[in-house]
């Protein structure tokens, strides 16, 4: 029996019956209601909902929101690639990546709205630019992006059938479809720069001896590594992404010579990646930090934040990812490149945390002590949400847009 | 400014005039003091000797207005703080502040506070009628921080300008915590204009400033003849710090 | 290929509604909008500035120039503080005795027998009342900088009657701060009192050191 | 952000940070007209639309 | 003619570009944002003139000048007064919050008001004020009728010798009962030992602006003690010019860090190290010879007139005070004791000063006496820079009350808990013979500015004896603790709407009264004290009616200020300051007594600077010197009970407590008040979350006593004393001397308001007491705790 809604799927697509499918959705609204309810909450009463704290200037949300852009770098990184490199077999992927891009950002911009104290005044942040903030430089060209990324999105959603029989809407879809490379390339010039600012975020603040790093000219060491970590981290989550599709829907939608490129470029560039962070840790452990007065040990003598931060961020979550992909066989090998592209994430997102939460609580005068956090139920709240929200719009634009241009030929 | 550690008896007046003058709102439970406005906030420091050698002094901690590169004003967003040059006062606007809190994570010193609640002054309980009219009430979600009391700049401003003169003498614009100080451990005053007496007390080989390698050039100085407690006022390495030796005359 | 025409043709209507809904919002917004964000407040009573700023009517208020005249009611303290609109013990420096009126007009009659004879305050609105946020000396420019009144009042000072005060109803500030013209231009300098205004008139000026936040944010 | 604002410097970091962010919008923008019109004369009829090959 | 769906869709996107090109979504997103900037629940401060008041600060007895700053009609801010003698601009932390008791109406009592829930709760109802004034004067006149007027007691915490606590005395005597009882503080001590060693009833002064080196016993000179304003700011002084400080406590407290020398010794031994010093510069003989010769009585051994002789203050020096033993009972060296001793010989002004944080919790006399006998012996009484005995202030006294018979009957009952010698009995006495007696012994308690369920050692006895109280009225201006307990309020003017006056400020080296007119009209329905008390006394009608024959209050402080105006005073603000000595200042009086009342009002202070012509050196004693073996205590030797002939000279006396555990020292703030006066709520800003953390209290114990019972930082524990159990926090400071642990006091109140009620614990109600002889008071320092992990 046809599922109820299948004049909605793309041309010839099985999918689950509907009742799975709102099965299926029904633990993404919860976060997202539970989200919801925390927003207002903060919104209502004010940011004394969350155990943020003047020491704890920044915490879960902004860890959160450094992870989810620093991962949907695949988009603009894929984009760049298929349109301008010209790989071409990338463009099975290009539409999921483009996705997730989207699903990163919006989310992301959606959290940093309520996390700011005034968000009716958020506009202010373009209207009285300080131009030598690298926190401006982060908010326009992430708007900007999601402009773009926005404009990458509505040809995808105007492939839908029922959407195609609206003549202007398909012309409109193809016509952007055939520029699509224009906004590639802004997109990733926008990319490039507002990665690297929010890496920027932290080099540049040079009171604090943990975050400071020396750099080019206006952009600080950490702008470059953000930068490389995002390109390197992105196609591995735009890759877990798929696979986990693949495994939940059971059929093979992205063939393999598009994953192991995109796979075999993420490799080199997490080797780079993270040589470039071994070096930039010893010249801040041996040089920046003596300046200031500080040993390295002095950073993680108190409270849970101890020295197994460094190994695990840069040994176990940066090294052994980079080996395992850099050997073609185990990249290869449909388990081990998962593993390699879970522990390159789970480093990106620790690096975010270490820059974030550590830094802060680690306190800069002598007489000053340290501090820990633990995030309420409310800041929880909004953190899930965002998954909530990216796993249902994922799962929406599967089951109605055709994510995927093999699918058909990989299952007939 | 230049505060005397030797003279501050960590009474905490300081503090309290600055509270008072500033209409900073008070919640009824302080004891979080992560989450305390304060803008002059006292420190408690302990030199670690067993007991009977035991000593505790006080940091009394205002805002640096740091001169050189200002943490916090290079990396707002908004502008909503500014550095000016002639008086060197890094101000704060809490109505364009949107609160991202970035500057609070810049300044190493946590002069910075943020208003988590609104400020406290329910009806009918009648704390509102000490609010003095110079300074603005802030909403929540902004950050504010101590400014050298400007408006007391600009209320000797108008006081000059009613006797028709423009300049300001040494003891005319005073912030709230140097008068309220009972020691007078604060001096006050223009650190470039030579007549001043802080011009004189920073040239002290006594003189120091908080966290002063990191190059924050801050222009609040504190004076100790004890070792031990300049020792707290930056970061060492192990014997990297050289006791002050008394001047000859 | 559809012929121009026959395809323009059969989708003029929705060309028409679009027109339509363009105009709409057109009205809407240079319009209905400017009308429906102010609400208007009649002051409690009228105050005649012409009368009493002309010398021969008026002999109590000294000063030969405008502007002293202006000062001898809105006067400044000793402190340098502007006392802004005068307090009622003014007025009853001339008008003390609250059954003899020194003018005919019935608005002075209804003025002594409800506000001077039971001492209280009038409840005016004050037109350039700037919000809490801000603190502006007037004694630095009017007496240092040597500016008139008109400047930034207009011709408020020589007005019979007082205007309508309207107040914004989401920000409360007055309509003289954002201007009469809800487009925001603005012809003379006492057309519009924002943010820019002030620091424009202060760039023009040579006072460019007075642009720095605090000295008009408290 | 606009040279009618007060606090707008004429200064290199000025010209470099809203250069770049208007080049952007430009060309966003521009992207996007061009996409537009194109549709509108498909629509029209004065162009025929091409078949686009995924 | 209907539109279908598509050609509605361009309707719609015909509006929604049209409005982009009006003013209309522009114009609102800027006013939303301004809509934020002027949220209608943040208040705004009107505006208005800005106008100045000088006036004097009545918070506790330093008696320092403020002046204040006032929009319109509104107190904005406390600042310091540079021009007033007592404290050249000084302000301690309590007077510049002045303000927020003032406005704070949960802090005060802003109607007369009559309790309602049960006793100790706190909860009231407003009444007015014809209502209340029934009630009192209804009960009293009852027990006039039934001649039970020896049932009314009056506990009265107001200044010694100020117009209303003078009026509340005079109420009590023309009302007809002995029962006028005082919180024994270290003020009554000092006025005690005045009267014991230098035969004037009258307070202590210590003229510490001419002092080069100053030893102090355990006074908090940086915690409060004195008139913190004064002390503070001459703390600045001190460091200018280089005089000395050597600070003698058990803890490394802000006063013990911040002196020139710390002395560690064992808490409430310091009278034996005094007298260990003393017996060391006699033995050097550097003491004041020709002092001790002239004006001493009982130093050396003598004969009294029965022929007998007896040993004098030297001989029992000699024999009980030598260094070993001293050093064994105070714990420091032999070489501490001396170095003092030198140091004191070498200083010019040296002058001994003694205390126990801010002196609200009081000293034993004997002990008192003992640190005292280290200025007679050093001669410097009466000199500059050392001991004024003489800082009275010369009021002149109203005309005695009138007893009508029914007074007569009342006044010849013996007062409850026996008279004291300076005419007060303690409180601590009468709340034991209150909770011995079987019957109720009172049946009106009035109190008057006192707080003792929150500030009296081993405060537990007196809540027990309250409740024995039937009828309890309380006459204070905001809801302390003790209020808590009164059946009916009638409550006075906060401190700066009233007439305030304050003769002799707590510690003051020359005799000076201050006084100040109300600042503000009364903000909410209180009424004077002084008013109440004459109205109360009018409408009982018969002797207390003629003995207060006034019309207000204010005329009884014009009546007492008269006496000022004949002595050679000064009310003119000099550019020298009144603590010089023999300056010559011109007394702006003009004779008229209207005009130098105004005058007086308006420089808020009436000052006699010290003159070197000798008049302090005549003490109205007996023997016409001052007393080491004193005559007055052994004619009073059966009434107080003293054992021993020794009981009559200074002595270090140990407090037997026998039971073996930790000893629990409460130490005090100069940031947070722990007498009468409220806390403003500013002040919680300046308490550091290891003093106070949410409700709980943390006691300070040294890291190796800790250890050995097992306690890390934070542990939440039960400490017990003999008279109860209470919870506090362990936090380790190096500071504490081991095997004691110090817990602050003035926490754990059960009224006020949200800012101050419940937070942490009350450690008075639980120590320990064993009560001085002679003066009746509680004596503090020798609870022993035990300690268990909860």
């Amino acid at each position: 029996m046809q599922p109820f809604d299948v004049a909605l799927f793309p041309e010839n697509a099985k999918r689950c019956s509907l009742k799975l499918f709102i099965a299926w959705t029904i633990p993404w609204v919860v976060l997202l209601l539970w989200g919801l309810v925390s927003a207002v909450l903060c919104l209502w009463k004010g940011l004394n909902q969350t155990n943020m704290t003047d020491y704890f200037a920044f915490a879960l949300w902004i860890v959160f929101d450094l992870a989810v852009i620093a991962l949907g770098a695949g988009a603009f990184f894929t984009g760049f690639l298929t349109y301008i490199i010209g790989k071409k077999e990338l463009k099975d992927i290009i539409n999921a990546a483009v996705l997730i891009g989207f699903i990163c950002y919006s989310g992301a911009v959606a959290m940093l709205g309520i996390d700011i104290g005034q968000p009716l005044r958020g506009w202010f942040i373009f209207w009285h630019v300080n131009v030598h903030s690298m926190l401006a430089e982060v908010s326009f060209c992430i708007t900007a992006y999601l402009i773009v990324l926005l404009i990458e999105y509505i040809p995808i959603i105007l492939e839908n059938r029922q959407i195609q029989r609206v003549r202007e809407l398909k012309y409109f879809g193809n016509n952007l479809h055939e520029i699509m490379a224009m906004f590639a390339a802004t997109g990733t010039f926008l990319s490039f720069f507002h990665q690297g600012s929010l890496g920027g975020l932290f080099g540049v603040m040079y009171a604090r001896p943990f975050d400071f790093r020396g750099g080019f000219y206006v952009w600080p060491w950490t702008f470059f590594l953000f930068v490389l970590s995002a390109i390197a981290a992105g196609p591995c989550f735009t890759i877990l992404c798929t696979k986990l599709t693949e495994f939940i829907s059971r059929k093979k939608l992205v063939p393999d010579r598009a994953v192991q490129t995109l796979a075999k470029i993420s490799a080199g560039l997490t080797c780079l990646y993270v040589g470039l962070k071994i070096i930039d840790t010893l010249v801040w452990a041996y040089k920046l930090t003596p300046k200031a007065g500080l040993t390295l040990m002095d950073y993680y003598r108190e409270g849970p934040y101890g020295i197994w931060l460094l190994i695990a961020e840069i040994g176990i979550c940066g090294v052994l990812p980079a080996i395992l992909l850099i050997i073609p066989k185990v990249r290869e090998h449909n388990g081990w490149l998962v593993v390699a592209c879970l522990l390159n994430c789970t480093g990106i997102v620790l690096n975010r945390f270490v820059f974030t939460v550590v830094s802060l609580a680690i306190p800069v005068m002598p007489f000053d002590r340290f501090v820990s956090y633990w995030p309420t139920w409310q800041e929880w709240g909004i953190a899930l949400a965002l998954v909530g929200y990216g796993f249902l719009l994922f799962s929406l634009s599967y089951r109605y847009l055709p994510l995927f241009p093999k699918e058909r030929e990989l299952n007939p | 400014m230049v505060i005397d550690l030797d003279k501050c008896t960590g009474c905490g007046t300081c503090m309290v005039a600055c509270a008072h003058e500033n209409n900073l709102s008070v919640r009824p439970d302080e004891s979080d003091i992560q989450r305390k406005l304060t803008w002059m906030r006292l420190y408690k420091i302990t030199k670690d000797e067993p007991y009977p050698k035991t000593e505790v002094s006080y940091f009394p901690r205002p805002c640096m207005q740091c001169d050189h590169h200002t943490p916090c004003v290079s990396v707002c967003p908004a502008t909503a703080t500014d550095y000016d040059i002639n008086t060197g006062i890094v101000s704060q606007i809490y109505t364009r502040c949107i609160g991202c809190r970035y500057c609070m994570a810049a300044c190493p010193y946590h002069a910075r506070v943020f208003n988590w609640w609104d400020g406290y002054f329910p009806r009918g309980k009648g704390l509102e009628n000490y609010l003095s009219p110079e300074v603005s009430v802030r909403m929540r979600g902004v950050v504010e921080k101590c400014t050298f009391c400007h408006h007391r700049l600009m209320r000797a401003k108008s006081k000059a300008y009613a006797e028709g003169r423009r300049e300001l003498e040494e003891g005319e614009y005073v912030t709230a915590c140097t008068e309220a100080c009972p020691a007078k451990a604060i001096t006050f005053g223009d650190l470039n204009n030579p007549e001043h007496k802080v011009h004189q007390l920073i040239k002290s080989p006594y003189a120091f400033r908080l966290l002063e390698r990191l190059g924050t050039e801050p222009k609040v100085y504190y004076l100790s003849k004890k070792d031990w407690v300049r020792k707290m006022g930056d970061n060492y390495l192990p014997g990297e710090f050289k006791p002050v030796t008394p001047p000859k005359a | 290929m559809q012929t121009i025409p026959e395809y323009l043709k059969s989708s003029w209507r929705g060309w028409v509604l679009f027109g339509v809904g363009f105009l709409g919002a057109l009205i809407v917004g240079w319009v209905i909008f400017p009308m429906v964000l102010y609400s208007q407040h009649p002051q409690p009573m009228n105050f005649n500035h012409a009368l009493h700023m002309d010398p021969e009517r008026v002999s109590g208020i000294e000063g030969d120039t405008e502007r002293e005249r202006c000062l001898y009611c809105h006067e400044f303290r000793d402190d340098g503080t502007f006392a802004g609109i005068p307090k009622l013990s003014k007025c009853t420096e001339c008008h003390e005795d609250p059954d003899s009126p020194l003018g005919q007009t019935p608005e002075e009659k209804e003025f002594l027998k409800r506000y001077v004879a039971n001492h209280q305050e009038i409840p005016w609105y004050s037109y350039y009342k700037q919000p809490d946020c801000v603190y502006f000396s007037h004694i630095a420019h009017v007496k240092m900088g040597n500016l008139e009144c008109k400047t930034c009042h207009g011709d408020h000072g020589s007005r019979k009657v007082l205007p309508v005060y309207q107040k914004n109803r989401i920000t409360g500030y007055s309509r003289n701060i954002w201007g009469y013209r809800i487009s925001g231009l603005k012809k003379n300098t006492w057309d519009r009192m924002k943010m820019d205004d002030c620091a424009e008139c202060h760039k023009d000026m040579g006072h460019e050191n007075n642009n720095s936040c605090f000295v008009c944010h408290k | 952000m606009f040279p009618f604002c007060f606090e707008w410097k004429w200064d290199p970091d000025h010209f470099i940070f809203l250069g770049f962010l208007y080049l952007v919008l430009i060309i966003v923008g521009t992207g996007l007209g061009v996409a537009f019109l194109k549709t509108a004369a498909q629509v029209l009829g004065f162009m025929r639309e091409r078949h686009f090959d995924h | 003619m209907g539109i279908n769906r598509r050609e509605f869709i361009k309707l719609v996107v015909g509006g929604v570009a049209g409005i982009h090109v009006t003013p209309l979504p522009w114009k609102l997103t800027d006013d939303i944002a301004i809509w934020t900037q002027n949220w209608p629940w943040v208040p705004v401060p009107e505006r208005g003139e800005f106008k100045e008041a000088k006036s004097i600060c009545t918070l506790c007895e330093g008696g320092c000048g403020i002046r204040l700053r006032l929009v319109d009609k509104r107190g904005v801010k406390i600042e310091s007064r540079e021009d007033f003698p007592v404290n050249h601009g000084g302000i301690c932390p309590l007077g510049m919050g002045g303000l927020q008791l003032l406005y704070n109406k949960d802090m005060r009592f802003t109607t007369p008001m009559k309790r309602v829930g049960p006793r100790g709760e706190g909860q009231f109802m407003d009444i007015s004020w014809d209502e209340a004034l029934d009630t009192l004067i209804q009960r009293l006149k009852g027990l006039r009728d039934e001649n039970k007027s020896h049932l009314l007691a009056a506990l009265d915490g107001l200044p010694w010798d100020s117009t209303e606590s003078v009026l509340v005395k005079r109420f009590l005597t023309a009302f007809g009962s002995p029962n006028y009882v005082r919180v024994v503080d270290q003020e009554s001590v000092d006025r005690t030992v005045n009267l014991i060693m230098h035969g004037i009833n009258g307070p202590m002064g210590f003229d510490l602006e001419n002092a080069d080196y100053v030893l102090s016993f355990g006074a908090g000179l940086l915690e409060g003690w004195g008139g913190s304003g004064r002390i503070l700011n001459l703390w600045g002084q001190w460091k200018t010019k280089k005089a000395k400080v050597v600070q003698v406590e058990s803890r490394a407290s802000n006063t013990a860090s911040k002196a020139d020398r710390w002395i560690a010794i064992r808490p409430g031994t310091e009278a034996a190290l005094a007298l260990g010093i003393a017996r060391e510069l006699v033995e050097r003989g550097r003491y004041n010879v020709d002092f001790t010769n002239e004006h001493v009585f009982g130093f050396g051994d003598f004969v009294d007139q029965e022929g007998r002789t007896h040993k004098g203050f030297r001989s029992l020096l000699m024999e009980a005070y030598k260094p070993e033993k001293v050093s064994q009972i105070t714990g420091l060296q032999v070489g501490d004791i001396k170095s003092i001793a030198s140091e004191l010989e070498a200083a010019k002004a040296p002058i001994i000063i003694w205390g126990r944080g801010k002196g609200e919790l009081p000293m034993g006399v004997h002990e008192t006496m003992a640190i005292h006998s280290l200025n007679v012996i050093l001669g410097r009484i009466g000199r500059p820079g050392g001991i004024m005995v003489k800082t009275g202030v010369p009021l002149s006294d109203l005309p005695p009350p009138v007893l009508d018979e029914r007074a007569s009957v009342g006044l010849k009952n013996a007062p409850i808990g026996g008279k004291g010698l300076l005419g007060c009995t303690s409180l601590y006495r009468f709340a034991k013979a209150l909770l011995e007696s079987k019957e109720p012994l009172v049946d009106t308690l009035m109190i008057f500015r006192s707080d003792p369920i929150q500030s009296m050692p081993s405060s537990i006895l007196l809540e027990k004896a309250l409740k024995k109280v039937p009828f309890i009225v309380s006459f204070s201006p905001f809801r302390d603790d003790t209020s808590c307990y009164a059946d009916l309020v009638l409550p006075d003017h906060a401190y700066l709407e009233k007439l305030q006056e304050l003769p002799a400020p707590k510690g003051l080296g020359y005799s000076a009264y201050c006084i100040s007119a109300p600042v503000f009209p009364a903000i909410y329905k209180t009424k004077a004290l002084g008013d109440t008390l004459i109205q109360v006394a009018h409408r009982l009608g018969g002797g207390p009616k003629e003995s207060f024959a006034f019309k207000g209050y204010e005329d009884v402080v014009k009546v007492r200020v008269k006496g000022l105006f004949e002595a050679k005073g000064s009310i003119k603000l000099g550019k020298e300051p009144a603590w010089k000595w023999g300056i010559n200042v011109d007394s702006g009086l003009s004779g008229d007594e209207k005009k130098d009342w105004e005058g007086l009002l308006k420089s808020n202070i009436w000052y006699m600077p010290n003159n070197t012509n000798g008049e302090h050196l005549i003490f109205p004693t007996e023997s016409k010197k001052v007393e080491l073996f004193s005559l007055l205590l052994k004619r009073n030797r059966e009434p107080l009970k003293l054992k021993g002939e020794e009981d009559l000279f200074p002595q270090y006396k140990p407090l037997e407590d026998g039971k073996e555990g930790l000893l629990l020292i409460p130490y005090e703030m100069a940031n947070w008040s722990s007498g009468w006066t409220p806390n403003p709520p500013y002040l919680t800003k300046t308490i550091f979350d290891n003093i106070l953390l949410k409700q709980d209290l943390f006691f300070e114990i040294n890291p190796r006593t800790a250890k050995e019972l097992g306690l890390k930082e934070n542990d939440y524990v039960e400490v017990n004393t003999k008279l109860g159990q209470i919870r506090m926090r362990v936090h380790l400071f190096e500071g504490a001397m081991p095997g004691v642990i110090y817990a602050p006091l003035g926490f754990g109140h059960i009224g006020y308001d949200e800012f101050i009620k419940g937070k942490g614990v009350n450690i008075s109600k639980v120590l320990w007491s064993q009560e001085d002889l002679v003066s009746g008071a509680p004596l503090w320092w020798g609870t022993k705790v035990k300690i268990t992990r909860v």
